[in-house]
């Protein structure tokens, strides 16, 4: 049991020299690339939103540069995959912040990354917009934090305003237990009454779960369900989607923004048909009238970024990363130069804006800049989303 | 007064009668042997009174106490110690180490006391330490105090057994086939630690395939066959009984 | 093996020495440094006190106090997993349940945080007890499932109630005050952690070389021998498991407080194997080892995080690398061989 | 039929699909398991790689039925790779050792697969079409009859592979006593890659046949590897009808837990009632009980 000092050396060799403690980061000077930071879920159970995020990123940010930079500064990306989870998004804003010295964050493609790094971000003063869709995120306003997608209290708002709309008054819920899922469930929850719905069942399933039909009869059964609603992302609603045509369950069924990609409609397959979700334009770009302001913007990048990743790959997920960056973009300009304070006063100035998201006007006390109406409630048909008027 | 008594002790192993209402009694100060052919219920016997296995019925006594379907660490206590027949030996630690796992009960085990390593238990250590050492000496492990146990030749490794069923210091020392697998010189070796050890006022009971070996040494044998017992007295007597020849003695050559 | 065990080898000078230095009589100044209590445990210390030298900013703190962290809870399952040879693949939930009782009482209920750590440490200890001998009666894989599970129901538990816990976005933690001073930094926390780290080492170091110690890895090698030479292994088992659940708990409380943020990652089947990872890794039954191995695994995605998407091939066959060339683990492994060199240099 | 019976039905018949997914890959570790006393962490990737690969064979071209045969093969390939270059080298180590190497494995196909096949999900196509199947009121879908029948053959062809064939018995035998195997001139080398082989062959036939159910992407495995774990445990390690049996009661009793009692904790049911047979009986349902010689 003799353990030599040379372990003890190789263990602070490693520690040492893995901290990469050799270079320390210069200090910024005017004609040095412009940082950006980010951290998004690049792997993990909410892949599918930091992938097309992390794609946007790259190829917009090589696109800015391509085209002379910002503010003819060139622009690096720094990026981190958290995999979803909090505790990692926490370490990585932290070396994006004190190691990394970037200008501004980009990301966190979930509520919980998010919200896990804020105070960082605060404490640190520096410009950061959020892809994830959490209402708390900006209610309350914090100072230094911006978000680009709608949030999950605006995806049940919308639900429920097409439900009025349809005399549907009482509503079963089934949502994922991940963060997605449990957050939009609560917010349902919240703002039903106030469009006088009813939630008469309450159902979960699981991150991986194969098979959701057990929650579905019991939805089934219950006494006058009028419509489902199914907050939650990744395979699970497809699967949902699909048992509930097994069942021969005929009431409406909505799904979220969560599943906005046409990878969805592949998913679930027939099955699919008739069901409804809120999302962005983006998603139906080419329908959109043609006086519609927000057409070029959506058929631009759907355009672009399915020349790269391939026909039907776009989602809104991407959409919010490109909002972010256009929107950082658009405060440095404004601001005329990198100074946080500058850019964050600039950022929270943003008046219409026309992202893939709608048209984003921030204040003071509105750090995502997006009514309702922007908004789109789609609904399948034919395999391919449909706008419904 | 008798240190252990086993009275009409039955096993069974789904529904093979192991050992059939056996009586016997061991007193103190002996070499005690338990013979008989493979098979006949020697192990299950010592796996009986250690507290491995519990009888089905019968009762067995240390010292007039009852002791039947008690656990193995408990028997400890009441100055029970063993060998065992298939080496069990703390392969990863070192020899020395295993001769102080033997000492467990001696040594100050409270959890807080180990944790602080307050000087009751640094104490305590050294002196079993120096004890221990003393003991694998005796036994003819001096060379092998540091060594790691699972790399020690099988020799070597039944001595150990010896010395950590020792180092408990107890009343009654219970060998399984300590000289199987040896040549004839370890085994002689062996068998002077044994008279070594019961000389110094330990009772031994020793449990052995080969009679040729136990009849020098012992004061008393025990025969088993098929789980009851063929005969029992001294070695010149269980040497003479026609039961033994014919069973045992003529089977095995 | 075959190297180490040669009596033969075993000169007079040579045995002479390792007995005295056993019986604890004489020493000389190279045994002390050989030694895991003497050497070990001054170059720890060592270490830690030169660290800071080489730390530039926050996030090299953060990195370095997880390691801290990870390494108290892995030098307590090290004890449970590398002594007593009972596997865990729950242990995270421990950890989980530490972070979060420390997490709810000071958010949500004002009880003071110095006040917490103890009531988590307490409730874990008790809730481990409460399991331990059903649980540890089992062993090998059966052993595994059932303290996976005891983890996965803590993770479940943790997710489910959001309206304590925050649910699965975690919830955040307010700082550790003393004394009316809100404990805030990585400088701070560096100093807290490395001391809570040395303490777990030195009493690690003091239980395996102490009856308990011999105890237990008495019951791993032989249990019908450990209880044929008195010890009472479900009690020693349940013992150790508990202690181990304990560590994890209070560096599960060091984490919350530390991050001033809780998820229930924290409390992962993915993390659970992380510890044992670290365990084995550094190799089992070597508290440096474990610690070295908590070194290892914290700081390796912040190595790799600059591979992007090959992160995950590069870390699989690291692991898949290290354990079959050093089917011991690294700390066993390298000392070993600088032992052998020792002897060849000596002869 | 009342009301009531058809609900329990369709919870049962809900619990079944699950389950027969779980106990297909629970006899991916069983099998292992039997050969070489391996718990191999990786099973639930050769799940994966089934699933992935054929969707990329056949949005290579390929038609299903092709598909299948050479994701099967592939996946096959890297189980023997898996034994042949890091189990084999480290036979010795400790069963924690062992378990390791095998997460290690685990972590690093998924990120190959990740590189070159991305991280999307994907369906693949029912193999009967999607048309649900009614039974007494409640329904089935095609493909999960597909699961649970490929389940059966499999455990039937598994029972006259062990029962009536040379090779068959000399996994038996490697698994009861490696070194008497050997002595009898059982190529023990041989049959643990075999072994490997076979039970990547199983995880890679669950994986196809459940992708149109729940599709597929590098990370299913993660979570059906530890159901698929925890089946083979309930039902008694090394028992290859104990990990079909313990796939379906874990089905059944999420199912059932999810329906009559609350989803949220269907899961931490489906452990408790784990925990509960453990303690009860350490070995699992059908495990053999070891018993120490001393």
């Amino acid at each position: 049991m003799t353990h030599s000092f040379k372990t003890g050396l190789m263990l602070a060799g490693l520690a040492l020299g893995a901290l990469g403690l050799a270079d320390p980061s210069p200090a910024h000077a005017e004609d040095d690339p412009i940082r950006v930071g980010s951290f998004l879920a690049v792997t993990g159970p909410a892949s599918f939103l930091g992938d097309p995020e992390l794609k946007t990123l790259e190829m917009y940010i090589e696109r800015l540069n391509e085209s002379g930079g910002l503010n003819g500064r060139a622009v690096d990306l720094v990026h981190y995959d958290t995999a979803g989870d909090a505790n990692k998004a926490r370490t990585f804003v932290k070396r994006l912040l004190e190691e990394d010295e970037v200008d501004v964050i980009l990301g966190g493609s979930t509520t919980g990354t998010t919200m896990a790094v804020i105070p960082l971000v605060e404490r640190a003063e520096v410009p950061f917009v959020s892809f994830a869709g959490g209402v708390s995120i900006i209610d309350p306003v914090k100072p230094w934090v911006f978000k680009t997608p709608h949030t999950d209290r605006m995806a049940c708002e919308k639900i429920f305003e097409d439900m009025q709309g349809r005399d549907i008054t009482r509503v079963a819920l089934i949502s994922g237990t991940g963060g997605f899922g449990k957050s939009m469930r609560g917010q349902c929850m919240d703002v039903a009454p106030t469009f006088g719905i009813e939630i008469v069942a309450d159902e979960t399933y699981g991150p991986g779960d194969t098979d959701m039909v057990a929650q579905l009869t019991k939805i089934k059964n219950t006494e006058g369900v009028e419509a489902v609603v199914n907050a939650g992302f990744g395979q699970g609603p497809a699967i949902v989607t699909k048992n509930v045509a097994q069942l021969g369950f005929t009431v409406p069924l909505y799904q979220s923004h969560g599943v906005a990609s046409k990878k969805f409609i592949e998913l679930a397959g027939d099955a699919a048909e008739g069901v409804r979700l809120p999302a962005a334009a983006l998603l139906v770009a080419e329908k959109l009238p043609m006086d519609d302001p927000q057409r070029p913007v959506v058929v631009g990048y759907k355009a672009t970024y399915e020349a790269v990743h391939g026909e039907g790959s776009v989602s809104t997920f991407g959409g919010h990363a490109l909002d972010g960056l256009m929107l950082y973009k658009g405060a440095v300009e404004a601001a005329g130069g990198i100074e946080p304070a500058a850019v964050r006063d600039a950022l929270e100035n943003t008046r219409g804006y026309m992202g893939t998201a709608g048209e984003v006007t921030m204040s003071a006390d509105d750090h995502l800049g997006l009514g309702l109406s922007a908004f789109r409630m789609l609904e399948i048909r034919d395999g391919d989303w449909a706008l419904v008027e | 007064m008798t240190l252990l008594r086993v009275e009409g002790v039955s096993i069974q192993f789904g529904g093979v009668q192991a050992i059939q209402d056996l009586d016997f009694v061991i007193n103190p100060g002996t070499i005690h042997s338990i013979i008989g052919p493979n098979g006949a219920g020697k192990t299950t016997l010592l796996n009986m009174i250690t507290g491995i296995y519990a009888p089905s019925t019968g009762a067995i006594y240390l010292d007039d106490v009852p002791i039947t379907g008690r656990r193995p660490h408990d028997l400890a206590r009441l100055g029970l110690a063993r060998t065992f027949q298939n080496l069990q030996i703390m392969r990863t630690m070192t020899a020395l180490d295993n001769v102080m796992v033997g000492r467990h009960l001696h040594l100050n085990r409270n959890l807080l006391s180990c944790l602080l390593r307050l000087p009751s238990v640094t104490r305590g250590d050294r002196q079993a330490r120096k004890r221990c050492v003393e003991l694998m000496e005796s036994v003819g492990l001096g060379g092998y105090i540091d060594a790691e146990a699972g790399a020690m030749p099988y020799g070597a490794l039944k001595r150990l057994e010896i010395a950590r069923a020792l180092a408990a210091e107890p009343k009654l020392l219970l060998l399984d086939e300590p000289a199987a697998g040896l040549n004839a010189t370890e085994t002689k070796e062996i068998d002077e630690v044994i008279v070594k050890v019961a000389r110094s006022g330990v009772t031994v009971v020793l449990v052995e395939h080969d009679m040729k070996l136990v009849m020098g040494i012992s004061d008393h044998i025990l025969v088993l066959d098929y789980g009851r017992k063929l005969a029992e007295g001294t070695p010149e007597a269980v040497r003479a009984n026609p039961a033994v020849v014919a069973a045992y003695l003529g089977a095995v050559g | 093996m075959a190297h180490n065990v040669r009596p033969s080898g075993y000169s007079k000078f040579a045995k002479k020495q390792t007995y005295t230095r056993r019986m604890g009589t004489k020493k000389n100044r190279a045994q002390m440094l050989l030694s895991e209590r003497g050497g070990g445990l001054s170059l720890l210390i060592l270490v830690i006190l030169v660290l800071p030298l080489f730390l530039a900013n926050n996030y090299h703190y953060d990195v370095v106090v997880n390691i801290g962290i990870n390494a108290i809870v892995v030098v307590g399952l090290n004890l449970l997993i590398g002594h007593a040879g009972q596997i865990s693949l729950g242990h995270a939930g421990f950890f989980g349940l530490g972070a979060y009782v420390s997490a709810v009482l000071t958010a949500r209920y004002g009880v003071h945080g110095l006040v917490a750590l103890p009531v988590g440490a307490l409730g874990v200890g008790i809730l481990a007890y409460a399991i331990a001998r059903p649980v540890l009666r089992l062993s090998g894989h059966y052993l595994a499932m059932a303290t996976l599970g005891v983890g996965l129901i803590i993770h479940i538990v943790i997710s489910r109630e959001a309206w304590l816990t925050g649910g699965p976005d975690g919830m955040y933690v307010p700082p550790l005050e003393v004394m009316g001073v809100a404990v805030y930094g990585g400088p701070v926390w560096y100093w807290i952690v490395a001391g809570a780290l040395i303490l777990a080492v030195w009493l690690s170091l003091n239980v395996i070389d102490s009856p308990v110690g011999r105890a237990l890895r008495g019951l791993n090698g032989s249990e019908v021998a450990a209880q044929a030479a008195g010890v009472d292994t479900t009690r020693y088992k349940v013992m150790v498991f508990v202690l181990s659940a304990v560590m994890a708990a209070v560096a599960g409380s060091l984490a919350a407080h530390f991050s001033e943020f809780v998820s229930p990652t924290k409390a992962s089947f993915l993390q659970s194997i992380l510890f044992v990872t670290m365990v084995v890794l550094g190799g089992m039954a070597s508290t440096f080892g474990a610690v070295l191995g908590a070194v290892m695994l914290t700081l390796l995605p912040q190595v790799l995080a600059d591979f992007a998407d090959y992160e995950q091939v590069i870390l699989g066959l690291i692991m898949m690398a290290v354990m079959i060339a050093l089917p011991k683990g690294l700390v066993p492994t390298l000392t070993a061989l600088v032992k052998r060199w020792v002897r060849r240099a000596g002869s | 039929m009342p009301p009531a019976f058809v609900e329990f039905l369709q919870f049962l018949l809900s619990g079944i699909t699950s389950g027969a997914i779980y106990a297909l890959v629970g006899l991916g570790f069983a099998l292992i398991y039997n050969a070489s006393h391996v718990i191999n962490f990786a099973q639930g990737e050769f799940v994966m790689l089934g699933g992935m690969l054929t969707w990329a064979l056949m949005s290579a071209g390929l038609d299903l039925p092709l598909a299948i045969g050479a994701a099967v093969a592939l996946t096959v390939l890297a189980g023997l790779a898996l034994e042949k270059l890091a189990i084999e080298p480290a036979r010795d180590a400790d069963v924690v050792t062992l378990i390791i190497i095998t997460i290690g494995a685990g972590i690093f196909l998924r990120g190959v697969v990740s590189v070159t096949l991305g991280k999307d999900f994907h369906p693949l196509p029912s193999f009967s079409g999607d048309d649900p199947i009614s039974v007494l009121g409640a329904t089935i879908m095609p493909q999960s009859l597909w699961v649970l029948g490929v389940s059966a053959l499999v455990v039937i062809a598994l029972q006259l592979f062990f029962r009536y064939t040379l090779l068959g018995k000399s996994i038996l035998a490697t698994s009861y006593n490696r070194d008497a195997a050997r002595l009898m001139g059982v190529n023990v080398g041989f049959v643990l890659l075999l072994s490997f082989g076979l039970s990547a062959m199983l995880g890679a036939m669950a994986g196809i046949l459940i992708a149109p159910i729940t599709a597929t992407n590098f990370e299913v495995g993660i979570i059906l590897g530890l159901k698929g774990f925890a089946a083979a445990i309930l039902g008694g390690l090394g028992n290859g009808l104990g990990a079909i049996v313990g796939g379906l009661l874990l089905g059944i009793i999420e199912s059932l837990g999810a329906g009559y009692i609350s989803s949220d904790y269907k899961d931490a049911m489906a452990f408790v009632v784990i925990l509960g047979v453990l303690f009860f009986m350490p070995s699992g349902l059908f495990g053999r009980r070891r018993t120490e010689r001393v």
